[in-house]
This record gives C-alpha cells, structure tokens and sequence, in this order.
C-alpha cells in the first residue's frame, strides 16, 4: 500500500527556498508568477492489508517525524 | 597569470580563495555575478559557499545566473576552471561537469580534515603533486556525495578523469574512509578535456601550515605553469 | 478598543503596570500602545529585575571601548583593532522548535556585532540540555546542533568553540546562547544613538512578516499547559538573506552614511526606533504603510510587534539615501524611507497619514519599571564529603565511568557539524581550553571560550559566580592569551522568587568580585530569567564568554603533548576537594557539598606565572585543571595528542580519588622539556607557586604508578562512545 | 491559478534522505515499512487564464529550474 505525503509551511511562516525560488524563476523571464512555496514530498509503502490503520500509522509518522507541526502542515493521499 | 573570482550572493569562500591565489601571485580579480562579461582571464574559478543559501538543490540557482553563460563559453573555449565547494556543485548544475552532488549519506554537514589521494598527476591542475600522493585538505558541506551514471562512470575510468579520491591516512580507499556516501569515494573529477575541475575539499585553507597544513599549495602551483 | 484586565495579563503586564502606563500617558493607551509597552517593559527589554545588580559589574578598563549599554561590547586590542563581541540566549524557542529556535539565535547575535561595523569572525554556543536519558534530549540536541551549524555555516562565520551540558535540571527548559565576536577598525564604530531632526530613518533587509508576535513578551513568561498555544509565534531564520544583509551594512559603512544603525532584535521595530531615540533624546515619527510587508493586511500592531529576522533600522545623513538604496538594491534587499527623527520626544506612529499612536519616548524606555526584587542569600552548606560512607571504587572505573559520560565525551560529533575553517584564520580549532582566531593579514590573534557551572552556582551561588569567571580565565591563559574582557549570559529561573533572586544576586557579587580582582570587566550580556517550568526553576546557569590577545599566534599553545619524555607538572595546591564534583555526579550520581573554595589571590598568580611560562617559550602544552580534576585533565592532553602519560603517586599520604578527581582551582598542568624545568621551576619559585613535579611523558600507555594502565586508543574509544551510540 | 508540483528522485538514484528516513521510522517502532523516498514539493500560483498555457509555463519551470532532470522526475497537478 503506499501513501504520498505533502508537507508544506504554514501560511504565515517565512518561506525563505520559496522566495529564492519565486524571484529566481522571475528573472528567468517567467512572469505573471503570483506566488511559490516549497515544501517537502514523500512516497511510503508499506505492507499493511488494512487501509484504515495503514493510514492512522501514516498519520502518525507525520506527527512524530515528518512534519514539524510547529511551523508545517501535512496532508496524506493513498496513492 | 590571470584569474577571476566568481561570487555569487552567498558565496563565503571568495575571500579565502582571493587570498590564496594572491599568494601564489596570480592576478586576480573578483567578478560579481549580474556582470555580462568576463575579463580575460586564465583560470576562473568558482568559490564555495551556499551560493543563494543553497535553497532548492545546491548550486541549482547560481547555475542560472548570467555570468554563468560566460563561464561556459570560456570553459567551451579551453580555458582553465576550477570549481571549489559549491563551486563544483554549480558546475554540476551547468553540465560542465557530470553527476550531481547528492545530500551526505548521514544528513549532516560535515567539517573535517580528510585524506585524499591524488589519482591523476598528469593535468593542468595537478602536475605538481606525485601519483599517488596522499593529502590532508579539510573539507566542509551538506551536499558532497557524488553520484553519476554507469556511463559516466565508466568514461571516468577508461579517460582517467577522476582528480581526488577519499582515502585513510595509508591510502586506502574504502568505505570507513569514505565522509559523505560518494561514489567509489570520488572527491573531485575532470571534464573530458581535463580543462575543468571539480572538487569537494577546500585546496585554498590548505596553504598555510602555522593555520593548517600546505598540502592545497601545489594545486595552485600546478596551474601557474 | 476597551482594555480589558484579560487583555492586560495576556501582554505580560501587571495591573500596576498598567496603573503606571495610564499615568505615563495621561489617558488610556489603545491596543497598538499597549502592544508596544508590553514590549518595552517586559523583562528581556527593560531589565526591570536585573538592573539594579547589573549596575555593580565592573565595566570600565583601560581597554575597553564601549561597555554594557550598547548592541555590543567593543575592546581595543592596539594598533587600530577592535573586537566586538556579546553573548545571548534564545532558550524558549529552541525548546519549542530546536532547529529555528538555535539558528535564529545565531542570526541574532550576528547582527548585533555587525551593527557596530564589526565584520563577525566567530561564533561560540553554550548549550545545556535535560538529562541524557530523558525522551527528548537527543532530538533537542539534534536540532539545536545543526540550526547553530545551519545558520553559520551558510553565512560563512566560522562556529570554532562552546560548551555542551546536559543536567536534569533543564529536563523542561533547554538552555541555547549563542556569542559573535567581530573585528572592526577602532575608528569606524557604528553606535545606536540617533543625532538630529529630520533625518531619514531606514528600513533595510527583509519583509515584516507575522512571525514572532509576542515573541518578547514570550520569552518573558514561564512555560504552562498553555505554551502549546503559543507555538506559532516561532520565526524561521533566513541565512542566506543575513549573508546579504551583512554585507550591504558593511558597504555602507565605508563612507559616512550612517549617523545610527540598529538591528531588530526581540520587539522589531518598537525596540529599534524606540532605542535609538531614547538614546539620542528625539523622538521619531514612522510611517507604517511604508513598512515591507510580506503578508496582506497587516495592522499597525502587527507590524511594530512582529519578530521576522533579518531586519535593520538606520538613520542616515541628508542625501545619502540615494547612495545608500543603490547599495540595499545591489544586494537584492527590500529598503524603504518609513519616517523622520523629530524634536517632539514622542514615538508617533501614523498609517496612512492617521496617528495610530503616540507615546513619549522616557515612558518607554528611561520611566520603565525598574524592581527592587525580594532577596534572600543562599547558606553554604557545612556538609563535608566522607568518602568512606561510599561504596568504594577504583581510580580507573572511575575515570572509565567519567569519560565515557554524555557530559564529559569528546564534542566532535558536535563540532564536525560546524563549518570551523571558513575564512581562513582559525588557528586553534574546538576541543582546546579556547579557540585562537587570527586578524586577518595579522600576527596577532584572540582567544576566546565560554564557560558555566550550574552545580557550583547551584550550591553557592557566590562562589560559583566567581568560580566561571576564574575557569573563564584560566582556559584563555592555558593557550597563551592576555585576557582582556567579557560577556555574560544569565540563565535564571522566576525572579520574583526570592530565592531565585537570591541565586541572581549572587552569582553577580561573586562576578563582580572575580572580575575586579582580575581586571577582567564586562563589556555585554544578556540576562534570561523564567527558565524552568510551573514552579521548577533551572540551576543558575550564568554563561561568562570571555575574550583575550595572542600578540603573536605563531606562539599559541595548546593543551595536546608534544614528545615523549618530557616532565609533567602540576601548578597550584591540590586539596581533594570533591564537594559537587564531576567525580560524585558520574560516580555516584549525586550532587552534594560546596563548590571549591577560589582563592582570587592563588588564582591571579598562577594564571599570570603560567603566562610568563609560555611567553618565554618554556612549555610545550598547558592544560588548565577544571571539571572532573588532575586525571581528567590528564587524560584530556593523551588522548587528544596521542602520548601516553605516567604519573607518580603523590608521596604524602593523601586518598587517590581526592587528589585525582578533586577540583581545587586556580590550577594548571604543564608539559616541560627537561632542558627547560630549571628555569621553570625558578619562575615558579620567584612566584611563590606551589607546584609539583607528577611524572613524565611516553608512548600509547595512560598510567598511574602502581595503580592503572591503559591505552590510549581504547580511553579514546571509551570518551567517543556516547556520541558515537547517538 | 494554482498549480502542485513533485519532484521526485528517479528510481535507480540513491536517496539517502530517504533511506535516513525510513531508519528512523523503524527505530520509532514503524514496522512492515516497505520503503521511503523523499522528494520536493511546490506550490506555485500564477495570474494566468489559459490552462493550457498556463501549464506549459509551469512545465518549462520544471525543465529549467525546480528539477534537475539528470537524476529528478517532476509530476504538475492543477488545484
Ligand atoms: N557546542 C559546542 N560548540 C563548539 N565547541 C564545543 C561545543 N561543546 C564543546 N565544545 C568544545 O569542546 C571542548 C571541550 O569543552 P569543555 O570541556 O567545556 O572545555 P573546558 O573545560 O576547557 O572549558 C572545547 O574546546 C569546546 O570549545
Ligand atoms: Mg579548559
């Protein structure tokens, strides 16, 4: 079973990659850019057969490790 | 002999590049990256640092910038660049230099004095050190874990493109002397034309010994001739 | 808005305090100017609890520029150099968010040192942590190590010495400071004292955000069930961008631009305009539609509170602005005109056009609360150590036990992660008794370290006040420095509890006293009081970062051994003092009697004979003689040089484990050619210093006489274990 | 106009954030893990009214900046 897990800033927290990125990508000639925020992606797969738990444990790696809930947000998708 | 200095917002070697390259009495000069012309210059080289923090992949923005168009023209040209650091980073970037600097196996940066062997004495810029040799240079980064393509590798090989290796203080070179996860330990590789050089340790703080160790000196040396 | 008392408490303000702003004001203030007087009269600003005893340090010399008072202190080390330098904590934050909390500490304290012209040279952290076991302590560790490395080895300083701890008593309240040391030209200092009306007053570096909002008020209150809530508030550091700004501010100081120049630090632009003003008597009027913002719609409130990093405020001379935004522009950075100094004396806060807020300058800064806390003084206790209650252990368990402890294991799992070669003039790296920078193109050099025991200071907080200075010093003169000045961190629990005032008190008489005998004054600092939680306050953790000159770092010394055979002596009298010694602590796990005794007299002889060793080029290494007593030392110089040591017996009859594991002050261990120990020992003599001659270099082998042996490989294994399990 | 991007690390590159990762998960007690990958995530709005057009923007972005094709695949999604 795998699961993608997007973790992105929280919406007032300083974005400094995104501000790099948004006028890099700006003077690279890309107009119209509104804005750019950069998180962080990952694919896991794991063997479980139920889905209800194989998510509650996703959700639960997130809470101890991959996201920082201080300053980040997490969703989870069974992919 | 002519040499430019490219700096980039956040490049933090620059100085101690400049300091080391008037020392073995090149002339030198510092070329800020919005410029649109290179100045004649023989060597070029680009310092270490976190150039544009290193935010998205290390060395990925300065590669878009616009003296780097310059730099590859005068590298397409023949003439001699040096890449340091974030420096080889951004050549990877460019594509003047193959394979990619991946994060350290451990996730941490590392600063330490390591051992490199000297694989190919016969360029530009390593004539002055025997075949062989062992140095003792420091090295200090997040992203120094080479990797490249089979292919790639194999020309590495059959062209004898590889500079530096991480070895241990006897000159072997294996896993427990290897500090960031690098493919078959490289620490610095040659373009095809061996006119381009790419290395993660940092030559320029080794040109002192009452600070460190001279082992960087001959590097420098190499190229004056 | 009607100002409520729920309102008032959720600003940090006592309902006197709000009593006293009603009077200041002669009317009630609105929501932005009590925002902005919780800001300036909370702790971390006002000093409100400190001051008075702050007042005692000694702070003037013949070497020292600029004191207590300004972002920095400033030395003269001669010709035209002078060094800048301060220490500060950013403990909350790293507690809540370890990486962010750390590395913005560090940015902070850059800015500080970089505001007075300094270009930083180094960086140190003290860094204190619960107990090894505690569930949180590896992640918090991880955490603060790599924000510290993060943010300086992307700017590019290098981070070269510190000191890492790790005690219960910070289970809940982790203590992070960190100290910049920069290198200016003695006649171009940039000072925070505004000068003149209708100048321009800059905003440079990055947008305001709403990060950090009560981030001051924060780091003012103890932690609660509610500091969950409070989370958000923590900012999140921009390296690359302080890189920039660092060297924008460099830039424009090679002219003469900038009347005065002054960071964001805790309170933003409330504390930044409202400093500079207060310093130079005028008031100064912003204009608050001008401010960069990075988010819509944010309030005037928002703006003068928020926290975001890597911001600066400077007022320029007529006709410079144009020059001066040429410069910002050049390195990519947001520059705006936001207001005028005045001649009114008040902080005039206008959003487009409207007068948002209006405060006089003195109510904010000079008529802040000043307390004259509750104190109580702490009685040393008469316990005396009687081994013989112990069960009884060997020397070499012992030292085995010590060292492979988290506390006293080598740090380079801690300093491989600190870019420590960056510009070239490192000259003594971590894990020396001080780190030795070169002056760029220069001779000479500094010497640097910070130091702290919370033990000592726990028991007898005079004593231990005194006490830090002394080891303070005594790590500067182990590598051959003249020291010249310091600065201070206090890291204390809740002062409005006598004794924890007590402690503060203390700890300042006992400075204060080691730093007048010594000549050693202060010259910054920073004080963090609220460490501890829901009534548990930590030990009194004063951090001393201390400051001296190499005239000639060719000469620099060093703890590791040179040769085999050469003669091993040990400086200053040994008591066998093991009141809350290392030795009881790894040991027996218990903290128990009285700090050693500093006998400020021994202290300063020593010190100043060993100085006069090593600048007759008579030593190969000094150790100074601290934590854990004469063996760990010892066995420090082994395993970090590679000889081997062998040491007699002392020939009185004395118990082994006092003499070994005793930590009596004020003394050094020498490593002496036997060529040299005649005149060695006449220098000692004409001191009337008492030393003893304790054995002799070798090979691979640490021994004790009749008593242990063991090789230096395995004592290294046995002291890398535990980072080495991490 | 709102656009997510991944980017992801071809398969056969090491990926050794992932690999720490997924380490760490097991010593957190994580069982049945198959594996861990570790990537980029983005955010990007542009004032763009053409999807299309708008997409190809984006597209040329990845090519020429967020991913570095050597050794990263890169998927766009409009949200
Ligand atoms: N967090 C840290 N950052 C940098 N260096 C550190 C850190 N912790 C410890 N060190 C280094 O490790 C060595 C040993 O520290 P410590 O035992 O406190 O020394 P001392 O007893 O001489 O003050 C010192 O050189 C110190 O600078
Ligand atoms: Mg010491």
């Amino acid at each position: 079973m795998k699961f993608s897990i997007t973790v992105t800033l929280k919406k007032d927290v300083l974005d400094p990659q995104g501000k790099v990125v948004q006028n890099t990508l700006q003077n690279l000639g890309m107009n119209n850019l509104k804005s750019v925020r950069q998180g962080k992606y990952f694919e896991i797969e794991i063997n479980d057969q139920d889905v209800k738990k194989a998510e509650k444990k996703i959700d639960d790696m997130c809470k101890k490790l991959l996201a920082n809930l201080i300053i980040e947000d997490y969703k989870i998708k069974k992919i | 002999m002519n040499s430019s200095v490219i700096v980039f917002p956040g490049s933090n070697c620059d100085r101690d590049i400049a300091v080391a390259l008037k020392k073995m009495q090149f002339k030198n000069q510092m070329i800020w990256h919005k410029e649109t012309k290179l100045p004649k210059s023989d060597l070029i080289v680009i310092p270490g640092g976190f150039s544009y923090g290193d935010y998205l992949r290390s060395g990925a923005i300065a590669g878009k910038s616009n003296i780097i168009n310059e730099v590859i023209k005068a590298a397409n040209n023949g003439c001699l660049v040096l890449g340091i650091c974030n420096g080889f980073q951004i050549l990877t970037e460019t594509g003047l230099l193959k394979g990619v600097l991946l994060r350290n196996e451990n996730l941490k940066f590392i600063n330490k004095d390591v051992n490199v062997k000297v694989m190919n004495n016969e360029t530009r810029f390593t004539k002055k050190y025997k075949k062989n040799q062992i140095l003792k240079i420091n090295i200090a980064h997040n992203e120094g874990n080479y990797f490249t393509s089979q292919n790639h590798l194999k020309e590495l090989h059959d062209k004898n493109l590889i500079s530096f290796k991480y070895c241990n203080d006897k000159g072997n070179i294996d896993e427990e002397s290897n500090p960031n996860g690098s493919l078959e330990n490289i620490a610095g590789i040659f373009n095809a034309k061996k006119n381009i050089l790419g290395m993660m340790p940092h030559p320029e703080r080794m040109i002192d010994s009452l600070i460190s160790n001279s082992d960087g000196i001959n590097l420098f040396s190499s190229l004056l001739n | 808005m009607n100002i409520s008392s729920k309102i008032i408490e959720q600003h940090g303000l006592k309902p006197d305090e709000f009593v006293s702003i009603k009077k200041l004001l002669k009317r009630e203030p609105n929501l932005l100017e009590l925002g902005i007087f919780s800001a300036m009269w909370n702790e971390h600003c006002s000093y409100k609890s400190s001051r008075k005893h702050l007042k005692n340090l000694p702070t003037k010399g013949k070497q020292v520029i600029q004191g207590p008072g300004e972002n920095a202190g400033v030395i003269d080390i001669g010709d035209d150099d002078a060094i800048i330098f301060k220490i500060e904590s950013h403990n909350h934050p790293s507690y809540i968010e370890p990486y962010q909390g750390a590395a913005t500490g560090v940015g902070g304290i850059l800015r500080d040192v970089f505001t007075m012209g300094a270009r930083p040279i180094a960086l140190l952290n003290s860094i204190h942590f619960g107990e090894p076991k505690h569930f949180k302590t590896k992640s918090l560790l991880n955490g603060v190590v790599s924000g510290i490395g993060g943010y300086g080895n992307c700017i590019g300083i290098p981070t070269v010495a510190g000191e890492t701890k790790f005690n219960k008593t910070y289970n809940e309240n982790i203590l992070v400071n960190a100290m910049a040391v920069g290198h200016a030209k003695k006649d171009r200092i940039f000072y925070s004292k505004a000068k003149g009306i209708n100048k321009s007053v800059v905003y440079v570096g990055s947008k305001t955000g709403r990060d950090g909002i009560h981030g001051a008020s924060m780091a003012s209150a103890e932690f609660d069930e509610n500091t969950e809530e409070k989370k958000p508030t923590v900012q999140v550091g921009d390296p690359f961008t302080e890189k920039l700004l660092m060297e924008a501010c460099l830039e424009l100081m090679k002219d003469n631009s900038i009347i005065s120049i002054q960071d964001m630090g805790a309170a933003g632009l409330t504390s930044s305009s409202v400093e500079m003003a207060s310093k130079g008597g005028l008031g100064i009027e912003l204009n608050l539609e001008k401010v960069p913002c990075r988010e819509e719609n944010m309030t005037p409130y928002e703006m003068m509170l928020s926290e975001s990093q890597e911001r600066m405020l400077i007022i320029l001379e007529d006709g410079k602005e144009k020059h001066a935004k040429e410069i910002f522009n050049k390195w990519d950075l947001d520059f705006n005109i936001i207001g005028k100094t005045t001649n009114t004396n008040m902080l005039t806060l206008k959003f487009n056009n409207k007068i948002e807020g209006e405060i006089p300058i003195e109510a904010l800064a000079s008529k802040a609360p000043i307390y004259d806390r509750k104190w109580v003084k702490k009685k040393i206790t008469k316990k005396n150590i009687n081994l013989k209650t112990y069960k009884k252990v060997g020397i070499k368990e012992s030292l085995i036990k010590i060292l492979s402890s988290a506390n006293h294991s080598d740090k380079s799992w801690i300093t491989n992660q600190y870019d420590q070669m960056v510009m070239c003039d490192t000259v003594q790296k971590s894990g020396a008794d001080a780190a030795i920078i070169r002056i760029h193109g220069k001779d000479k050099a500094i010497a640097v370290s910070v130091d702290s025991s919370a033990n000592y200071c726990k028991s007898h907080p005079l004593t231990g006040g005194k006490q830090i200075v002394c080891e303070n010093w005594r790590n500067l003169i182990s590598v051959g420095a003249r020291p010249i000045a310091i600065t201070n961190c206090l890291n204390f629990g809740n002062p409005e509890n006598s004794e924890i005032m007590g402690e503060f008190a203390e700890c300042l008489i006992g400075i204060k006293e080691a730093c007048e005998f010594l000549n050693y004054p202060v010259v910054s600092g920073n004080v963090s009081f609220y460490n501890g939680t829901n009534k548990k306050n930590i030990s009194p953790t004063p951090v001393i970062g201390g400051v001296g000159l190499i005239s000639n770092f060719k000469k620099k010394i060093s703890h590791l051994l040179k040769k085999e055979n050469s003669a091993i002596l040990l400086v200053g009298k040994t008591f066998g003092h093991l009141g809350q010694s290392v030795f009881l602590e790894e040991v027996y796990s218990i903290n128990e009697g009285k700090p050693p005794e500093v006998n400020m007299l021994n202290e300063k002889n020593n010190g100043e004979t060993v100085l006069e060793i090593i600048k007759n080029d008579l030593v190969n290494s000094v150790h100074d003689v601290s934590n854990g007593g004469l063996l760990v030392s010892l066995a420090e110089m082994s395993i970090n040089s590679g000889y081997g040591i062998k040491i007699n017996k002392p020939k009185k009859l004395t118990n082994l484990i006092e003499y070994f594991f005793g930590e009596d002050q004020g003394r050094y261990v020498l490593e002496i050619d036997n060529d040299n120990l005649e005149k060695v020992d006449k220098i000692l003599k004409n001191n009337n210093i008492f030393y003893e001659n304790i054995g002799f270099t070798q090979k691979e082998f640490f021994e004790i006489k009749d008593e242990m042996k063991i090789n230096i490989i395995e004592l290294s294994k046995i002291n890398n274990q535990w980072y080495n399990n991490f």
